[in-house]
């Protein structure tokens, strides 16, 4: 019952039948994703729990051996990711269950657009082709759009617009960079391009490398490619947002991450995503810092997050590597709780202004107690898992000797403390004046901004839950030629 | 424990000589003063007189139990601080407990009874009072810094830290340190009319003009006790000037000369001058003496 | 001078690009690829004759289910985006407010439509022995439904009848994947299980006909929708409510 | 020959794919942009099928008339691949003519200059 | 379960039970925050194993729990402070809304400092000690007042010091590989120079800033003043004292395994700048919280001159006066909190004559004032003693009339404290004033009489810091119970001392009380001379505005410009850059389209400097 097919085909089956229960009940349209991400959820964890050392699961389709058939890995690398995206999914479906109630309806849509882009996510981890990826990546790019647009009234079509601007020229760049690649390799097969691309012309490589990187990139929110980002995340629904924030950029850098370590081998491309990924950081964090809207800043601070996971796997060592996954864990992880509780807490104010807030932490303490923890987790104060991450991540830094990336690292966290704290010194230490119709968080919202809380609050206290696991990714990110003996029984790095 | 009797009957002996002293002295400056200004002045005794008539007068009226420990705290200082200073070199009797302290010590309990002063002063509510308080305080950052600079001068350059070592010191070269630390000498001396509070450093308590203010808020025994203790003080004051720059005494006639001759320095002084303004005092204070502090350092230093 | 500055941003781009891609002259076989492989599997093991459509469908047939999937989401999204609330139209009757087309075409999309709709079904029948597909297929059905709709104001498609054949024909497709999971020899996703027939017979190819059939319906019913939720909503004017 | 094929052939689709960037950089109205980027896309397909063509090869279908000749075919891989990405270039658009749609109906132009609600 | 780990659990027990006491109800939690106050440092004395250690391995850093000699003598402060103002606390906070979270934050300071003391390793002592920062930043930003100035401005600087240490730290477990702070202390002869004068600097500089040394002390008024002063008394006893302790360690232990003299002696540099500017400012302040802020920042100031003078006498006396300062800052600021809780305010320009409402907390003001004036025979005047002896006989002459200049200034802040507040005229509006409740003044009293023990016997606190100094590297310091001896042989007895001061005082006092003041009757403020004139009870006879005038006129040019005021331009230069920055985003879709082929236009030219080919 456990094969990462499913993790494809049941939500896409779902979709697709989604219409129909519709018809049959109209609740079922809230239900069935329920159960659809409470199955993906399970058999990931299932099948990464069972995973044995060092032997990833691969998949084939349609019968054909992976040079020829498309292939799936679930792996010590891409299974935790996917355990973690799937993990998400279902908190982000716990959390809008009933979201309907307080805001919008056209709820078949929403799960439907939503199942699709997690499938979609899982697709771009999972597969093992490199065309397969950008058609998941397609499908996670349009059912972005469709859930970034979906709000009525405020500007998200603008932002929707924006997004699909941007993500066209990142498809467009992808598949340019595909098609060099089959032409140069004559296969799609990551594990086979792994070992053909070594004597691939370096000058095409570098322009495949790079295509790759701005396509890429343009997911991964690197900047300066990231000028959708803060429009679609402070439009979409904050539980949209959430789901942005801890699958689909997710998705973008991990897509960014296998390219470069398992299937190109261009050394110089890693300097270029520590550039990339510093001038991220800054620009982002800066900005974030003179925002008025909640929303928007909450969405530059993900930037800069990303930028900082960007900066830790640039470093192409085992720390580093180690870093940004434990970054990623802790982005997903901590943003979703942010964006979910930021949901509710701007939900009854016009202008979703920082300055709204004052003392809302009197008003809805839950939501704002969530933030609060959210904040901190964030800017890396222990005892929250947000620490560890950032301690791997120096650590790491340090290892390379980038000792002015450490304090440059540290400086904008610092930024990153005064926007935060700005916050929560406006939710708890201000008093109300004016009353507003506030939103009360529903139970099954309390209930997955709980589960947040608690896995923030429990790997804070200790790391070692998720520490072997990471490290086990690690290593097997760095088997390269690992991965292309498993896949590719018959062939071998030469 | 066998010389107590002795200790006990020196410190008591101490303070006689120094309230004597210091009371003629105090009358000495008042005559002084107005033979310059061409006047009789009083006699050299009215102070003796004063203390007497204060005495025996009853005080009915107080403000609080501040006001009351207030001259108590400056009588304190005074007899303690006389306790601490080697008024003669050697002997039985006036040297006292100068063993137990050293002149850091000395420095600070001898603004201990100002501050006790200072406190009782304000509890009695006259604006005056605390006018008088911030700026005697202020003027005494002013004098206080090259005073201190002469000090840590002489222990810098003597390595020690105690009056009689540095007392020892002077008898073991043959010279005076006015002469061996010129400097030094010079910075406590352009700093000494401050300590006195003799014109024109004399606007913290404004006598001439101010019917009001702190003394006016004391009488009886009270007033008594501070005059009293002011006079100790300014014996102690010139004592310790004697015994750092001086070479102290070795008997009572060379003691009071010696006493005299400095004491004579403020007194004149003062006698011509006019009034400083607080920050006028404290900005000559932080001038030239401050200059002939740091010169005196950098000497002993290097 | 922006105009100067994004052509020569874009010239630069053109000579690296092209620089990559003559680095293989134009038509020039290149040795060691897939490609020899499928087109010797394609005619031995699935029986089938379109090389592109066994690709599609059996080789890289988790694509097209993706591609499906796209589609599907973009007229889910159209949905989404320009669902507007009940009130503010009437969902019962709809209104076109173009002017009639003229009689002429009217009278030629009323003939042209069954045999467009026929050419369709054709395409995609054949999508495995001769040029074309689901794809092609559904594409030329929802052409003749674009005909129709263009030409009479009073045509409209039954939204319902849409949703039913999108969803059974998607998951028909997922179905026969999984059904692979079972049947099939190595137990893979979108394995044929089925006998694969004899080479360029209509009945060959296992399961690759089946599944371009049901392509064919979903791609045909999902342009449908997308051009009637295009052309209804973009003519009932302006929505107060959004201003 | 090979030579001018090899950049006539690749230097046009290219051309046209970078045309389709131009009018997504520079036109104003929206409707434009999307037809930009399908041009760009279109652009990009002809590529796809250039890379794929073999000299002298036939289509890769085994009709009867050429199963079993050894005629050089040409590399099916890429057309598959092409069809694949039109589909989602379809879909793309698709999605991007509902929101200029949207657009049109809030801010009652399609000029992308006037569209910037959202900014800093 | 090691006692360690249980200590650290029951503080955070505490703090969870008091937080949720309070939600219940007031007394609940009150009940919780008194166990607390009586139950942990009861554990401490009497169950806490000090010779434990506890190590663990989290992360791949390996970690290590234990306490040694100088760390019991800081836990030593916290462990008595603590619960004394928490039950002052009690008190002050009775009528306040909110004590959950301030009693949650407050306990959960506690546990960082307990924590950063028994940290043998940087990663538990960087944990902890952000512990401690969040948690004093909620309190510090606990009332509501200015929390976008002096609360962000309180959390930016700590920041700015914690990550100088997190960057120190990794680059450490980048040379030694370890977390441990021994290996690092022995290690640290081997690093290359770079590497010593950078950990070494940014490890100062982190510690520096949590002692509010001169350029970095701009978050210590503001946070000092605006915290309640339950917890101000920890604040600026306890918490600031983690400074003093990292700085101790470090500097100490750099000292011993390289010869890096001159950093301590930049920060003994740095430390008598503070003292003298602080107090300079302190001086000038109208308001008694901020008066004692800035007086906290002179005498951290003293303390951090000590430790980075480096000597034994020197650091001996840093850390008494660490001690010290921790006393009488304790009961200064308790004292204020009581001031302001009974009389509504603590501007001195308002509040006056409040000794006879209140003698209690002007009793304690006074012997901590004269502590902190380090007059004998307090306890102040032995720390004062050892540091200059311990500067002199260094021949550190320039520090030592540094040193001076500001404790003599500091008489006039420390007068102008007792003064405004509770001396001069008795005001009708401060009629119904009350003394504040035993919650408040008993702790207060109670350090009060430790701070008169020590004039006389400061042998008590010499014990401890002398095992203390053991782990610096400084074994058999001599002490002796009331006997201070400079290196030079010179000393003071304190028993002498403190016996002719008080028999003359006896003395004199019999003299003047004898058949005088029991007779006497008290007569109102307002019945005063005043140059013949008749003063009217309406008439406000207060001088207390422009206290120092004349000084600040001398002054004058060293204060006209304040620091803050640079640090206030560089944040709005920050600011507008960062604006600048973000104009970027233009919100035009096209413009960002743009970016992207720009973006990828660059990276294609510079390929061939990219890749290398």
């Amino acid at each position: 019952m456990t094969d990462p097919v499913y993790f494809i085909a049941i939500p896409l089956l779902t979709a697709f039948l989604l219409p129909l229960f519709g018809k049959i009940y109209k609740p079922l349209i809230g239900i069935i994703p329920g159960l659809v991400f409470a199955f993906t959820a399970y058999i990931s964890f299932d099948l990464y729990f069972n995973l044995e050392p060092g032997k990833p699961v691969i998949v084939q389709m349609a019968g054909w051996a992976p040079p020829w058939g498309i292939n799936l890995v679930f792996g010590e690398f891409s299974g935790l990711i996917v355990s973690l995206i799937t993990f998400l999914a279902f908190l982000v479906w716990v959390y809008s269950y009933n979201f309907k109630k307080v805001g919008f309806d056209n709820s078949k849509k929403y799960f439907t657009l939503l199942m699709l882009m997690v499938a979609g996510s899982i697709g771009v981890v999972l597969t093992g082709d490199i065309f397969n990826m950008f058609v998941f990546l397609e499908i996670t790019a349009i059912s972005s759009y469709g859930l970034t647009a979906f709000y009525k009234g405020r500007d998200s079509a603008e932002a929707a617009f924006k997004f699909l601007l941007i993500g066209s020229l990142s498809s467009t760049f992808i598949l340019l960079a595909i098609l060099l690649l089959y032409k140069q390799t004559g296969t799609l097969n990551m594990a086979e391009i792994a070992i053909k691309s070594q004597a691939i012309d370096p000058k095409i490589k570098s322009i495949i490398a790079i295509l790759f990187f701005v396509g890429f990139g343009i997911e991964a929110e690197m900047f300066p490619l990231n000028g959708w980002v803060p429009d679609a995340y402070s439009q979409a629904p904050g539980p949209v947002a959430a789901s942005f924030a801890s699958i689909l950029a997710k998705s973008g850098i991990y897509a960014l991450i296998r390219v470069f370590y398992t299937v190109l081998d261009v050394e110089g491309i890693f300097n270029l995503l520590l550039t990339a990924g510093l001038l991220t950081i800054i620009f982002a964090e800066f900005t974030a810092m003179r925002q008025t809207r909640l929303r928007r800043m909450l969405a530059y601070s993900s930037i800069g997050q990303m930028g900082l996971i960007m900066v830790a796997f640039s470093f192409n060592t085992k720390a580093g590597v180690f870093a940004g996954l434990f970054l990623m864990f802790n982005h997903a992880v901590i943003k979703t709780l942010l964006f979910l509780a930021s949901g509710f807490l701007t939900y009854s104010t016009k202008q979703k202004k920082i300055r709204d807030l004052d003392g809302f932490g009197k008003i809805m303490p839950f939501t704002s107690l969530m933030f609060g923890l959210g904040a901190f987790a964030i800017v890396g104060l222990p005892p929250f898992s947000g620490f560890w991450g950032k301690l791997n991540m120096l650590t790491a830094t340090a290892d390379s000797n980038l000792y002015l990336v450490i304090a440059l690292i540290l400086v904008v966290a610092v930024v990153e403390i005064i926007y935060y704290f700005k916050v929560i010194g406006r939710l708890y230490f201000r008093e109300r004046h004016e009353d507003v119709n506030i939103q009360k968080p529903t139970w099954n919202a309390v209930l997955a901004m709980s589960i947040l809380a608690l896995v923030i609050i429990g790997v804070g206290l200790y790391p070692d839950f998720i520490t072997d696991y990471l490290a086990k990714a690690t290593n097997e990110l760095f088997d390269k030629a690992g991965y292309i003996k498993h896949v590719l029984p018959s062939l071998s790095l030469n | 424990m066998e010389g107590i009797g002795y200790k006990i009957l020196g410190a008591l002996l101490t303070t006689l000589l120094a309230f004597t002293v210091g009371m003629f002295y105090a009358g000495f400056r008042r005559k002084i003063i107005a033979r310059i200004q061409n006047r009789v002045g009083p006699p050299v005794y009215q102070n003796f007189l004063d203390v007497l008539k204060l005495l025996s007068k009853k005080t009915s009226v107080n403000h609080g139990i501040m006001q009351h420990l207030a001259p108590l705290w400056l009588i304190t200082m005074s007899v303690s601080t006389l306790m601490f200073i080697p008024v003669l070199k050697d002997g039985l009797f006036f040297t006292n407990l100068n063993f137990s302290g050293d002149l850091i010590f000395l420095l600070y309990i001898m603004v201990f009874g100002p501050l006790g002063m200072a406190l009782g002063a304000g509890q009695t509510g006259n604006p005056n009072s605390a006018i008088g308080v911030s700026r005697g305080l202020t003027q005494m950052v002013g004098f206080e810094i090259p005073w201190i600079m002469a000090i840590v001068a002489l222990m810098i350059q003597y390595k020690t830290t105690s009056v009689t070592g540095l007392l020892d010191i002077q008898s073991q070269n043959g010279t005076w340190m006015m002469f061996s630390s010129p400097l030094a000498f010079i910075a406590a001396l352009l700093a000494m009319p401050g300590m006195f509070r003799y014109a024109p450093f004399d606007i913290v308590g404004a006598p001439a003009e101010l019917a009001s203010g702190p003394i006016s808020e004391f009488g009886g025994k009270y007033l008594s006790t501070m005059m009293t203790s002011g006079s100790i003080f300014a014996f102690v004051k010139l004592t310790l000037y004697v015994d750092l720059f001086m070479g102290g005494a070795s008997n009572l006639i060379e003691l009071v000369i010696k006493t005299f001759a400095l004491y004579m320095y403020p007194v004149l002084w003062g006698a011509v001058s006019p009034r400083f303004r607080t920050e006028q005092a404290v900005r000559y204070f932080w001038g030239w003496p401050l200059f002939f502090g740091f010169a005196a350092l950098i000497y002993a230093a290097f | 001078m922006k105009n100067v500055i994004i052509i020569s941003l874009l010239g630069v781009t053109a000579y690296y690009l092209l620089s990559a891609f003559v680095s293989i002259p134009f038509g020039e076989d290149f040795i060691n690829g897939v490609k020899d492989f499928y087109l010797n599997k394609s005619p031995e093991d699935l029986k089938v004759a379109n090389v592109v459509t066994s690709i599609v469908v059996n080789f890289r047939g988790f694509d097209t289910l993706g591609e499906v999937t796209v589609l599907f989401l973009a007229s889910t999204a159209l949905g989404s985006i320009l669902y507007r609330r009940r009130s503010s139209h009437t969902a019962l009757n709809p209104q076109r407010t173009a002017p009639q087309a003229s009689t002429l075409v009217q009278a030629g999309a009323k003939v042209i439509f069954p045999f467009t709709v026929l050419l369709g079904a054709y395409v995609f029948i054949h999508g495995h022995l001769t040029p074309g597909g689901g794809f092609q297929g559904g594409a030329i059905i929802a052409t003749g439904f674009l005909l129709m709709l263009i030409s009479y104001r009073k045509f409209f498609v039954e939204h319902n009848v849409l949703t039913w054949i999108e969803a059974l024909a998607g998951t028909s497709f997922v179905v026969i994947g999984l059904a692979g999971l079972v049947y099939a020899d190595n137990h893979n996703f979108l394995e044929n299980f089925l006998p694969a027939g004899e080479l360029n017979d209509l009945l060959s190819g296992g399961i690759i006909g089946i599944i371009y059939i049901a392509v064919g319906f979903k791609v045909g019913a999902e342009i449908t929708g997308i051009l009637d939720t295009l052309l209804t909503i973009k003519e009932a004017g302006l929505d107060p409510e959004e201003n | 020959m090979q030579a001018f094929l090899t950049y006539s052939i690749y230097g046009t689709a290219l051309f046209l794919m970078l045309l389709g960037l131009y009018a997504v950089l520079m036109k104003k109205n929206l409707i434009k942009i999307v037809i930009g980027l399908s041009v760009a896309d279109s652009g990009l397909h002809l590529l796809f099928v250039a890379v794929g063509y073999i000299n002298g090869g036939t289509a890769p279908i085994f009709s009867p008339a050429v199963a079993g000749t050894g005629t050089v075919m040409t590399d099916p891989v890429p057309q598959a691949l092409v069809l694949t990405a039109i589909v989602i270039g379809f879909g793309v658009t698709a999605v991007a003519l509902a929101l200029v749609v949207r657009l049109y109906r809030k801010h009652n132009t399609t000029n992308i200059d006037e569209i910037k609600n959202l900014k800093w | 379960m090691s006692s360690l780990v249980i200590l650290i659990l029951i503080i955070a027990g505490f703090a969870l039970l008091s937080y949720f006491g309070h939600s219940i109800n007031k007394t609940a939690g009150n009940i919780a925050v008194f166990a607390a106050a009586v139950l942990i440092p009861l554990y401490w004395f009497t169950r806490v194993d000090f010779s434990e250690t506890v190590s663990f391995t989290i992360s791949g850093f390996q970690m290590e729990l234990g306490y040694n000699m100088y760390g019991k003598l800081f836990s030593l402060i916290v462990m008595i402070l603590s619960p004394l103002a928490l039950i002052y606390a009690l008190g002050y906070m009775k009528d306040s809304k909110r004590t959950g979270t301030f009693y949650f934050s407050f306990l959960f300071s506690i546990l960082g400092m307990t924590g950063i003391l028994m940290s043998r390793d940087f990663i538990s002592l960087f944990i902890f000690w952000e512990i401690m920062t969040w948690s004093s930043y909620l309190l510090v930003i606990f009332l509501g007042k200015d929390v976008e100035k002096t609360g962000i401005r309180y959390m930016v600087f700590s920041a700015l010091g914690a990550y100088a240490m997190f960057m120190a730290i990794v680059i450490i477990h980048r040379n030694t590989g370890s977390m441990m702070l021994n290996d690092y202390f022995n290690a640290f002869g081997n690093f290359s120079t770079g590497t010593k004068f950078l950990t070494g600097i940014l490890l100062m500089f982190g510690f520096a800033l949590k002692s509010a040394v001169m350029p970095v002390h701009v978050w210590a008024p503001g946070a000092y003043s605006n915290t309640p002063m339950a917890y101000t008394s920890v604040f600026s006893g306890a918490l600031s004292k983690m400074g003093v302790y990292g700085l101790g360690f470090v500097v100490i232990n750099l000292f011993a395994h390289a010869n890096l003299h001159f950093a301590g002696t930049i920060l003994a540099w740095l430390g008598a700048v503070t003292a003298v500017l602080a107090t300079f400012s302190a001086i000038f302040q109208d308001d008694a919280k901020k008066l004692l802020a800035y007086s906290s920042i002179a005498q951290l100031g003293y303390i951090v001159t000590g430790i980075g003078i480096g000597t034994e006498l020197s650091i001996f006396a840093g850390l008494y006066l660490a001690v010290l300062h921790a006393a009488f800052k304790g009961v200064l600021f308790m004292a204020a909190g009581a001031v302001e809780r009974q009389a509504g305010s603590t501007d001195m320009t308002e509040v006056t004559g409040l000794i006879r409402k209140m003698p209690l907390t002007f009793f304690a003001s006074l012997v901590a004032i004269i502590a902190l004036a380090g007059v004998p025979p307090l306890g102040g005047f032995v720390g004062k003693w050892m540091l200059y002896e311990s500067l002199i006989n260094n021949g550190n002459f320039l520090m030592v009339i540094m040193i001076f200049l500001s404790s003599t200034a500091a008489f006039l802040y420390s007068y102008k404290f007792l003064f405004g507040l509770f001396l001069g005229q008795e005001e009708p509006e401060f009629e119904n004033v009350k003394e504040a409740s035993p919650l408040m003044t008993i702790p207060m009293l109670l350090l009060s009489v430790f701070l008169m023990i020590t004039g006389s016997f400061p042998g008590i606190v010499f014990k401890y810091i002398a095992e203390g100094m053991t782990d610096l590297g400084f074994h058999d310091v001599n002490w002796q119970m009331s006997v201070l001896t400079n290196a030079w042989g010179d000393s003071v007895n304190l028993q002498h001392v403190t016996l002719s001061i008080g028999v003359v005082f006896v003395v004199f006092l019999i003299f003047l009380t004898w058949k005088g003041y029991k007779k006497t009757y008290y007569v109102s403020t307002k019945d005063i001379s005043s140059s013949g004139e008749v003063i009217k009870p309406e008439d406000n006879m207060t001088y207390s505005t422009d206290f120092y005038k004349p000084f600040e006129r001398v002054l004058h040019p060293i204060l006209k410009r304040k620091i803050e005021k640079y640090y206030d331009e560089f944040g709005e230069g920050i600011g507008a850059l960062f604006d600048f920055m973000r104009r970027i985003y233009t919100g035009n879709g096209q413009t960002y389209a743009f970016y992207v082929i720009v973006f990828l236009v660059i990276l294609l030219v510079f390929s061939k400097n990219i890749f290398g080919y």
